[in-house]
């Protein structure tokens, strides 16, 4: 994987040749299936922001177990900008929205474009100080790292009540915010156990201390694994036992209609059962292996539910959809890669 | 040697706490006695007389009790999270509060699990609830929340004696920290079930575990700042102990706000008249009062705790707490009384206020959970002593 | 006979007990009581696994089936319908069935710990007040060679 | 006495024994009467049906009595406990109004006059015997006469074989009879009548032949003349597709409101479109026959703009209605009420009558040969005599038999002092009402309930009354005490008692059989002869020489005191349930209160329940307001009966008594009265209420497909559908013939044993009704209606979330509610969306003896209770139970539920929605067909018919 990495400066011009790419893609090859972009979108936004929410998370309550895994899992956080740039095209394809045309004084293209972009590229800037401030160690960290959340929280909310939500408008759940931004944390946990895992293979860090943080992982995974289970079926029951029809009409589909039917109990055997039942013994939470595979279920479970939240009321191109998908990995593991380069840099800038 | 003299100086002093009498003490125990005897009375008298004693009416047929009732529950499961959330993060500030926090769990238990039998037309009849063999083979309707309060209050309380034994901890907290998020689930189920505007909502789930911990929080600085003072427990119970506490009270209130906000929000998101002619009777409606009062109360002092100096100033905790108390109480009112009080038809929207009966019983609740709080300062070491020891080893 | 080591300060207590466990002393011929728990122990001793666990994990499985069953059971007995929702309505009994899968899981386990430490047994409750606030090793020496 | 006796005689029993048996013949107390064998008729707790006659109001409607066998006070016996209409009777065919529903509240009241009284020597009443009381009277009749007084007999309006009594008691007696008093005496239109036709009548309209209905401040469907005869022929009437109604009022009615159209006219000011109209007419070609010139000419003939410009008419409006007018095949136009009673209210009868003669309406629906009986009847002028004489000292005895003339007549003719001139007051009345305190001796009046007798309300109908129960006091009919006082006067012993007199009457009249049918059905029709209706052309060339039709507009703002649907003209305020009872217009249930207009209240700051004083000359009135939209600026209204202390005038001409107060001013106190308002608002905001909603017409044309296609209902909704037994009971409202009378109201409180709670509950917001009428204002134009009822969801929100099951949805989709299983955690009302459900927030009983007609058929809710409509399940049950013993289902039509079955204009279906030949489920599957908050997923069994829309708007 060393071979991989760049400098800050090539790292950027692979961002925009990538990202260029995926607009091309969008706008020329597929220009009717906006759904496609939107899933990209929603996926990589939990990720990346996901994963240094967990770092930011740990700071604020001054808890020392993600330590060995600061640096890589903040090495992402550009990537919150190189979002938020993408989303911008977004508008290009605003037609995937039904409100498009009976827009009202929050559901209007040029205001949802900017205010999303505004909270991300808010979230970036935070974002950027924060990791200065915690690679440092310095007293502030504790600070930017609640500012960091505080924005993560509303970033996250919005992507679930203007992107998401809003693609079966009038449809509304307050809840649906909160399954967001902690679908977004679930995913930076998994990625954390990912990385802990792959040193653990590695041997690279100390082992006693990466397998503290394996286990640390694991746990908070299980744990997220019964909140997840929590919170969805907390939106369910409300909807289900309501039987407004207006309400109703949103979970019938996604669980009387196939395919969406199938999608729907794959993901919550990916994203909760199979966590859940995989990670409850005290060896599993130990075998790098193991966790390495639940987490990898755990992510596909994401994919699956955000394809879910979007199918039935936006097409989505399997084929752009994979491409895009590998670009945009391909572009997270530069970043893995190169992060000692970029935070040696982001440590110089004063 | 240094850890030897800690300990015995600890037993010493916590017990010393069961000894002192003093006068005060038994004057607050008195009154407190009295009016909670007062709120007995009460209640038998609206079970002879009838329902009515009580303000509710035609659309408001809950009110004050209701909200006692997710009050005290609220109260209570702050104990448990106390002792079982904090253990499973090893946080250890937690066992200067533990004790105090669990006996406040059984006694707010016991105080709100007499709401639902209060506010019921034939209370009893009240047994009809729990689902006891009958030859009849009448059961009891699991599909309705109320059951699911029955199942998930019926024996919190019963756990708590136990949860010294150090070894059980980690199960039995394992068990408790789903076991109180469910619960409080449940409570809130009994609003989010209808499909009332106000109440019909995906959110309150976690929105009210939130909020329970929230005052609960708030009600262990209430009952500790005192407790500590009189017995003079300020070299056990320290300022860190208070910040840490205080981060909890700022971090539960946001997730509060941010559930005020949400709610609110999505009423004028979508088309959905009832949502938005709901939400702007709140705001502007009858009991707008309230609603400010609430806002002001759980949203905006508590980010005061965002100061340093603050989180660390008993006095001032101990004022925020009573306003979060009061905040607290009164956002279940109006959750409550103002999605009651103007739903889907117009002709019959109403009013409501409470009566001197429903005052009277709500002020015999505290007082019965302020008098068993006494008995217990008397009876039992307010710190749990062993844990105490295991801290100040480390 | 036995012999009995007595400690005030908590690292000496488990200096020795490594060296104890080192020297070749099995684990299963050392009792140590202590005023408060302390988790290295478990370490030094190896104590395997609580099988605390596996009563935890019965008591809730019945729980849960429990639940699912009585609820089941009940709509069935007497059907009733109730704002058009299915007699068996799972959303709504799934509640029902978690607090069971808690509270049994929870009184099993209580249980199992009784059952397990042989509590509440009388010498238990009175050993701790013998040694106050000390740490104690007492190795139980016909077994050693 | 125990059954078996109880149906030993009734073994014995055959009609003619029974009515004699039913009087004063202490012997046979108990004996209730039959007329068909009994044996093949009672069955134990299956209930009896007694036709007689409601003496309410003067409409004297068809009434069946329904009796149930019960025990009351360890006692076993039988008690009416409801009012049914008499099916097929010609007046009000099954239906009755809430007063006529309420009417059993008065037979059981307990503050009814139990003996005779009479006044001790130190003026304060004493309980006396009849004896005592007849020997009294007739000494003080002979003593009059002595004194060269003449004695009086003052009673309200008689019809039938009572009234030939009386005649040959006060000849016997030498007693004057005075004309009969009532208040509503329609003088105007009888005088006018009288000058155009000849005939001093209020004849008899049938507006169910009409096409096009104009009616000029007539009330029909409230209180004018026979309200549920005009109610019914309504109902029949809109069933025609090109059924057209203009009504023009200066004041606000419901009827108004149910026209096609209402226009607002000037107080006062309907002479001016009348004369415009009959102008028009005479000069356009359709009209039959032609006023003579000389009549023409001497009515004015005003100009459109004039028109408008006085009545406030807009010109477009009045050229609609003219034309409508003109192109109708059979219009029929009525002045009356409000119209009438003001101060050119003669002439504007008059140029009514005019109109019908010229559109020859005389021969089709104006129809004098079937008037109402009211020639006995006098008018204010008499009681202006009476009062001279009286004045004089010139009255010797005046009897005052059931009438109220204290209240009724205006203040300012000081009746009270006048009365006191007389030598002696005898009172006959059931209740100890203003008048009945100013006389010497009061002879208690049993109810019609308890009696035998007839009424005659219009020629060519006679009904009988007869009793459902044996009198519960000392109280005797006005035969029986007329009879016995002139006995008493010729010293003779024995003699006929009334029922014997009756029986002789009948047989004369109709002979042996159909004697026993008119007791059977309750009524009897008897050919009238048919009259010639001519204009007399001299006697009203006559009159109009002296009639100066210049007359001003009202000086405004006025005072309109109008009739009130729930008291009449204020004889049924004393029954409870009527006060319980919201006005449907303001939802007003206790106390006094005027209506004031949007508008005004505006001006002047006025909200609910804010004070306002009027004042007219030195005269002052204070009283809450009810804000009334629509209601024209300057009108206010107070209701008769609620209200008595206003002072007016009457005419001197006709001697109608006038409902106006003109120059009135109105301030506002600054006090605030407590007053129960129950509509919590008038707005309906859209929500998918009223019928005129798009969202429910948007709804109810997506439920219709859905019934038509037969859309997969699985396919959209979350829940699996849920089977039903044989049947889906379910209801159709069709709010275009529904009139909100509020009858089912009343029906469903006495059928269904709902308590009664009072005006402290009330004002808490505890009312208890099961039905009720919901007023909503649309865009500030129009008031419309809706009945809100049990919606029997099939996907209940109140079902679920009852904790012990003591609420369900059962197999015939009924949502029944188990009352003694309710615990009352009330979490059902709350989620409730239709908010139909009821808690009983205390013990409601009915104080003794009004408990004696609670239904045995269902229980009495206590304390803690929710309670809520159930279909009148306990009907349902019973013709389930009879169904089941002829081993089939139950009948389309065979269960009628008791808002459905006094309804007047037949508004409400009932029946099974499975069955899809069913009457019920033909209806809801029409266009108009909605169902409220569809949107809320519910899938209500009540079908609502959308209002048509209006043709134009006022």
């Amino acid at each position: 994987m060393n071979k991989l990495q760049l400098k800050p400066v090539m790292l950027g011009i692979a961002a925009i040749v990538i990202g260029a790419v995926i607009v091309l893609i969008q706008n020329i090859l597929i220009p009717e299936s906006g759904g496609t972009f939107l899933l990209t979108l929603t996926f990589w936004v939990a990720l990346i922001q996901g994963a240094v929410a967990v770092v930011a998370a740990a700071d604020a309550s001054a808890a020392k177990w993600i330590t060995p895994l600061k640096r890589e899992l903040l090495s992402f956080y550009p990537l919150i900008l190189f979002i938020a740039i993408l989303f911008l095209f977004l508008g290009l394809q605003m037609d995937v929205y039904p409100w498009i045309d009976k827009q009202n004084k929050w559901l209007n293209v040029p205001f949802f474009l900017v205010r999303n972009f505004l909270a991300m590229l808010v979230l970036y800037i935070v974002a950027h100080f924060y990791a200065k401030a915690t690679l440092a160690n310095s007293e502030g960290k504790g600070r930017w790292a609640i500012a960091y959340l505080f924005i993560y929280v509303t970033v996250q909310s919005l992507v679930a009540f203007d992107w998401v939500m809003s693609l079966a408008y009038p449809w509304v759940s307050t809840l649906f915010g909160g399954i967001f931004f902690m679908e977004a944390f679930y995913t930076g946990l998994v990625i954390a156990a990912l990385i802990a895992a792959y040193y653990l293979r590695k041997e690279v860090e100390d082992p006693v201390s990466m397998s503290k943080v394996l286990r640390d992982t694991a746990v908070f995974t299980f744990g997220f694994a019964l909140a997840w289970a929590g919170l969805f079926y907390a939106q369910f029951l409300v909807i289900w036992y309501g039987n407004i029809p207006e309400e109703t009409s949103y979970l019938v589909i996604r669980m009387h209609h196939s395919p969406y039917m199938e999608i729907f109990y794959v993901s919550v055997f990916f994203l909760f059962i199979l966590p859940f039942v995989g990670l409850i013994g005290r060896k599993a939470k130990i075998s790098p292996n193991w966790v390495t595979l639940v987490a990898f279920i755990v992510l596909a479970g994401i994919v699956l539910e955000r394809i879910l939240f979007i199918l039935p009321d936006a097409s989505i191109n399997p084929i752009a959809a994979v491409a895009e998908f590998i670009l945009m990995g391909f572009l997270f593991l530069l970043f893995f890669a190169s992060r000692d380069q970029f935070i040696k840099a982001l440590e110089m800038s004063k | 040697m240094r850890s030897i003299d800690y300990n015995e100086q600890l037993e010493h002093e916590v017990l010393a706490a069961l000894r002192k009498p003093n006068p005060w003490y038994w004057v607050a125990l008195v009154i407190c006695a009295l009016l909670f005897g007062m709120g007995l009375t009460l209640w038998i008298y609206q079970m002879l007389k009838g329902m009515g004693v009580a303000g509710l009416n035609n659309p408001v047929g809950w009110g004050v009790y209701i909200t006692d009732f997710v009050f005290w529950v609220g109260i209570a499961h702050s104990g448990t999270l106390i002792s079982a959330v904090l253990f499973l993060f090893r946080a250890k500030f937690r066992n200067a509060f533990n004790r105090s926090a669990e006996a406040m769990t059984i006694f707010a238990v016991m105080t709100a699990g007499l709401f639902p039998l209060i506010h019921l037309g034939r209370s009893w009849f009240f047994y009809w609830l729990f689902p006891y063999p009958n030859q009849r083979e009448i059961w009891v309707n699991f599909k309705s929340p109320l059951i699911w309060d029955v199942f998930s209050l019926g024996w919190v309380g019963s756990l708590r004696q136990w949860w010294h034994y150090n070894r059980l901890y980690i199960f039995l907290a394992a068990f408790a920290t789903p076991l109180v998020i469910s619960v409080h689930s449940v409570v809130s189920w009994d609003f989010a079930m209808s499909i009332i505007p106000g109440w019909h909502t995906t959110i309150f789930a976690p929105y009210f575990v939130a909020g329970a911990i929230f005052s609960g929080t708030a009600m262990v600085l209430t009952l500790v700042i005192p407790m500590r003072k009189i017995f003079r427990l300020e070299q056990y119970i320290t300022l860190n102990h208070f910040e840490k506490i205080s981060q909890v009270l700022l971090f539960t209130s946001l997730i509060v706000t941010y559930s005020y906000i949400v709610e609110f929000a999505l009423a004028f998101y979508g088309d959905h008249q009832f949502e938005a002619a709901h939400f702007t009777y709140r705001l502007l409606g009858d009991y707008q009062p309230f609603y400010i009062t609430m806002l002001i109360c759980n949203s905006l002092i508590p980010l005061t705790l965002f100061f340093r100096k603050l989180r660390r100033s008993i006095v001032y905790l101990f004022i925020l707490s009573i306003f979060v108390n009061i905040g607290m109480w009164l956002e279940r009112f109006v959750i409550i009384v103002t999605s009651l009080a103007k739903d889907f038809d117009p002709y019959s929207w109403g009013l409501y206020t409470p009566t001197m009966v429903e005052v009277g019983i709500t002020v015999g609740s505290f007082a019965m959970f302020f008098m068993f709080f006494l008995i217990f300062a008397k009876v039992l070491p307010v710190l749990s002593i062993t844990e105490l020891k295991e801290e100040a080893s480390e | 006979m036995n012999e009995q080591l007595l400690f005030d300060d908590k690292n000496k207590f488990l200096q020795k007990l490594e060296e104890l466990v080192k020297s070749g002393v099995s684990p299963r011929n050392i009792a140590v009581s202590t005023p408060y728990p302390v988790h290295e122990v478990e370490h030094i001793l190896k104590t395997p696994p609580s099988p605390l666990r596996f009563f935890t994990l019965l008591g809730a499985l019945f729980g849960l089936l429990f639940g699912a069953w009585f609820t089941s059971w009940t709509s069935i007995n007497w059907p009733l319908i109730g704002g058009g929702k299915p007699i068996i309505s799972v959303p709504a009994f799934v509640i029902v069935a978690f607090e069971l899968t808690v509270l049994f899981g929870g009184v099993i386990s209580f249980l199992g710990f009784l059952f397990l430490t042989r509590l509440p047994s009388v010498k238990s409750i009175i050993s701790p007040e013998e040694y106050g606030n000390r740490f104690v090793i007492q190795i139980h020496s016909e077994e050693k060679k | 006495m125990d059954r078996r006796d109880f149906l030993k005689f009734l073994g014995i029993s055959s009609g003619t024994a029974m009515i004699s048996s039913c009087g004063v013949d202490k012997a046979n107390e108990k004996i209730i009467p039959y007329l068909i064998p009994p044996e093949q008729d009672v069955y134990p707790g299956k209930p009896v049906f007694y036709n007689t006659t409601c003496t309410e109001c003067p409409a004297n409607c068809g009434l069946s009595a329904r009796v149930n066998e019960k025990v009351y006070d360890e006692v076993r016996g039988l008690f009416p406990t409801k009012a049914e209409g008499v099916k097929g009777h010609p007046i009000n065919n099954g239906a009755l109004c809430p007063r006529g529903q309420a009417s059993l509240f008065r037979l059981y009241h307990p503050k009814r006059i139990q003996r005779p009284m009479m006044r001790d020597n130190d003026g304060n009443f004493r309980v006396a015997t009849w004896q005592e009381a007849y020997a009294y009277v007739t000494t003080e009749l002979q003593a009059a006469k002595e004194e060269k007084k003449d004695n009086l007999y003052f009673s309200g309006r008689t019809t039938g074989t009572l009234a030939g009594l009386i005649g040959r008691f006060c000849e016997e007696m030498g007693i004057e009879r005075l004309p009969e008093f009532e208040i509503f005496s329609h003088a105007n239109l009888r005088k006018a009548n009288e000058i155009v036709f000849n005939q001093p009548e209020v004849p008899h309209y049938h507006i169910k032949d009409a096409d096009f209905l104009l009616t000029i401040g007539a009330d029909i469907l409230e209180t004018f003349v026979s309200p549920v005869s005009n109610a019914a022929q309504y109902g029949e009437a809109v069933k025609n597709e090109n059924f057209t109604w203009y009504h023009l009022e200066p004041n606000l009615s419901m009827t108004g409101l149910k026209a096609t159209t209402r226009l607002a006219v000037n107080p006062h000011s309907e002479i001016y479109f009348l004369a415009y109209l009959l102008h028009a007419l005479s000069r356009s070609d359709i009209r039959k026959r032609r006023p003579s010139w000389a009549i023409m000419n001497m009515v004015p003939d005003p100009s459109a703009e004039e028109v408008s410009q006085k009545t406030g008419i807009s010109a477009e409006n009045l050229e609609h209605l003219v034309s409508a007018f003109f192109i109708a095949k059979r219009p029929l136009i009525i002045t009356g009420g409000v119209s009438t009673a003001q101060p050119g209210g003669l002439e504007a009868a008059l140029l009514t009558a005019l109109i019908q003669a010229a559109m020859g309406m005389n021969d089709t629906v104006v129809d004098f040969a079937h008037s109402q009986n009211y020639e006995k009847v006098g008018s204010m002028l008499d009681v202006q005599e009476l009062l001279e004489r009286l004045r004089n000292k010139a009255v010797g005895v005046i009897f005052i038999s059931r009438s109220n003339p204290v209240d009724d007549i205006s203040a300012n003719f000081n009746f009270v002092e006048e009365l006191k001139n007389a030598r002696l007051r005898v009172g006959m009345s059931d209740f100890m009402s203003a008048s009945m305190q100013e006389c010497d001796v009061v002879l208690p009046l049993s109810h019609s309930l308890e009696s035998w007798g007839d009424a005659a309300p219009r020629k060519g109908i006679r009904n009988v009354i007869q009793p459902a129960i044996e009198p519960q006091y000392d109280t005797r009919t006005e035969g029986d005490v007329l009879l016995e006082i002139m006995r008493t006067a010729s010293g003779q012993k024995q003699g006929p008692d009334y029922n014997q007199y009756l029986i002789e009457q009948w047989h004369s009249l109709y002979g042996e059989s159909e004697t026993v049918s008119l007791i059977e059905n309750g009524y009897i029709e008897e050919p009238v002869s048919p009259l010639s209706i001519a204009v007399d052309t001299r006697s009203v060339e006559s009159y109009l020489k002296n009639t100066d039709f210049s007359r001003e507009v009202a000086a405004q703002p006025v005072l309109i005191i109008t009739p009130s649907i729930r008291t009449y003209d204020g004889r049924s305020k004393v029954l409870p349930l009527l006060n319980e009872i919201p006005d449907p217009l303001t939802t007003v249930t206790y106390g006094e209160w005027v209506s004031v207009s949007a508008v005004a209240a505006k001006k002047m700051g006025l909200k609910d329940r804010d004070e306002i004083q009027i004042s007219v000359e030195n005269e002052n009135l204070n009283y809450p307001v009810k804000v009334q939209n629509v209601l024209p600026e300057n009108v206010y209204m107070v209701q008769r009966g609620l209200i008595y202390a206003i002072k007016t005038d009457i005419d001197s001409r006709s001697g109608e008594a006038s409902w106006y107060l003109d120059n009135i001013s109105a301030t506002k106190t600054g006090a605030v009265i407590p007053l129960p308002i129950l509509s919590g608002s008038m707005h309906e905001e859209g929500r998918g209420i009223l019928s005129s909603h798009e969202s429910v017409v948007e709804h109810s044309e997506h439920y219709n497909e859905k019934l038509k296609e037969e859309v997969d209902v699985e396919e959209e909704r979350i829940y699996p559908k849920h089977p039903h037994k044989n049947y889906r009971w379910g209801m159709t409202i069709n709010q275009d013939s529904c009139i909100n009378c509020a009858a089912c109201v009343a029906a469903c409180y006495v059928e269904n044993n709902i308590p009664v709670v009072g005006q402290k509950e009330q004002l808490q917001g505890r009312e208890m009704s099961w039905i009720r009428i919901e007023p909503f204002v649309r865009d500030d134009r129009d008031i419309e209606f809706t009945l809100m009822l049990c919606q029997q969801c099939d996907n209940a929100p109140c079902e679920p979330v009852c904790p012990v099951y003591a609420t369900y949805h059962n197999p015939e989709g009924l949502n029944v509610q188990v009352y003694n299983r309710c615990v009352g955690t009330r979490y059902c009302s709350n989620n409730c969306p239709y908010k139909v459900r009821r808690f009983n927030w205390f013990d409601h009983r009915l104080p003794k003896p009004w408990d004696k007609m609670y239904n045995p058929a269902l229980s009495v809710r206590g304390r803690g209770i929710m309670e809520k409509c159930t279909f009148c399940v306990q009907r349902i049950r019973a013709a389930e139970d009879m169904a089941k013993d002829e081993d089939r289902l139950v009948r389309d039509g065979e269960v009628v539920t008791a808002c459905q079955e006094t309804c007047p204009t037949k508004a409400i279906t009932f029946g099974n929605l499975m069955d899809d030949s069913s009457r019920v489920s033909q209806i809801a599957r029409s266009d108009e067909a909605y169902r409220v908050l569809e949107e809320l997923g519910t899938e209500p069994a009540i079908h609502y018919l959308r209002k048509k829309e209006r043709k134009s708007e006022a």
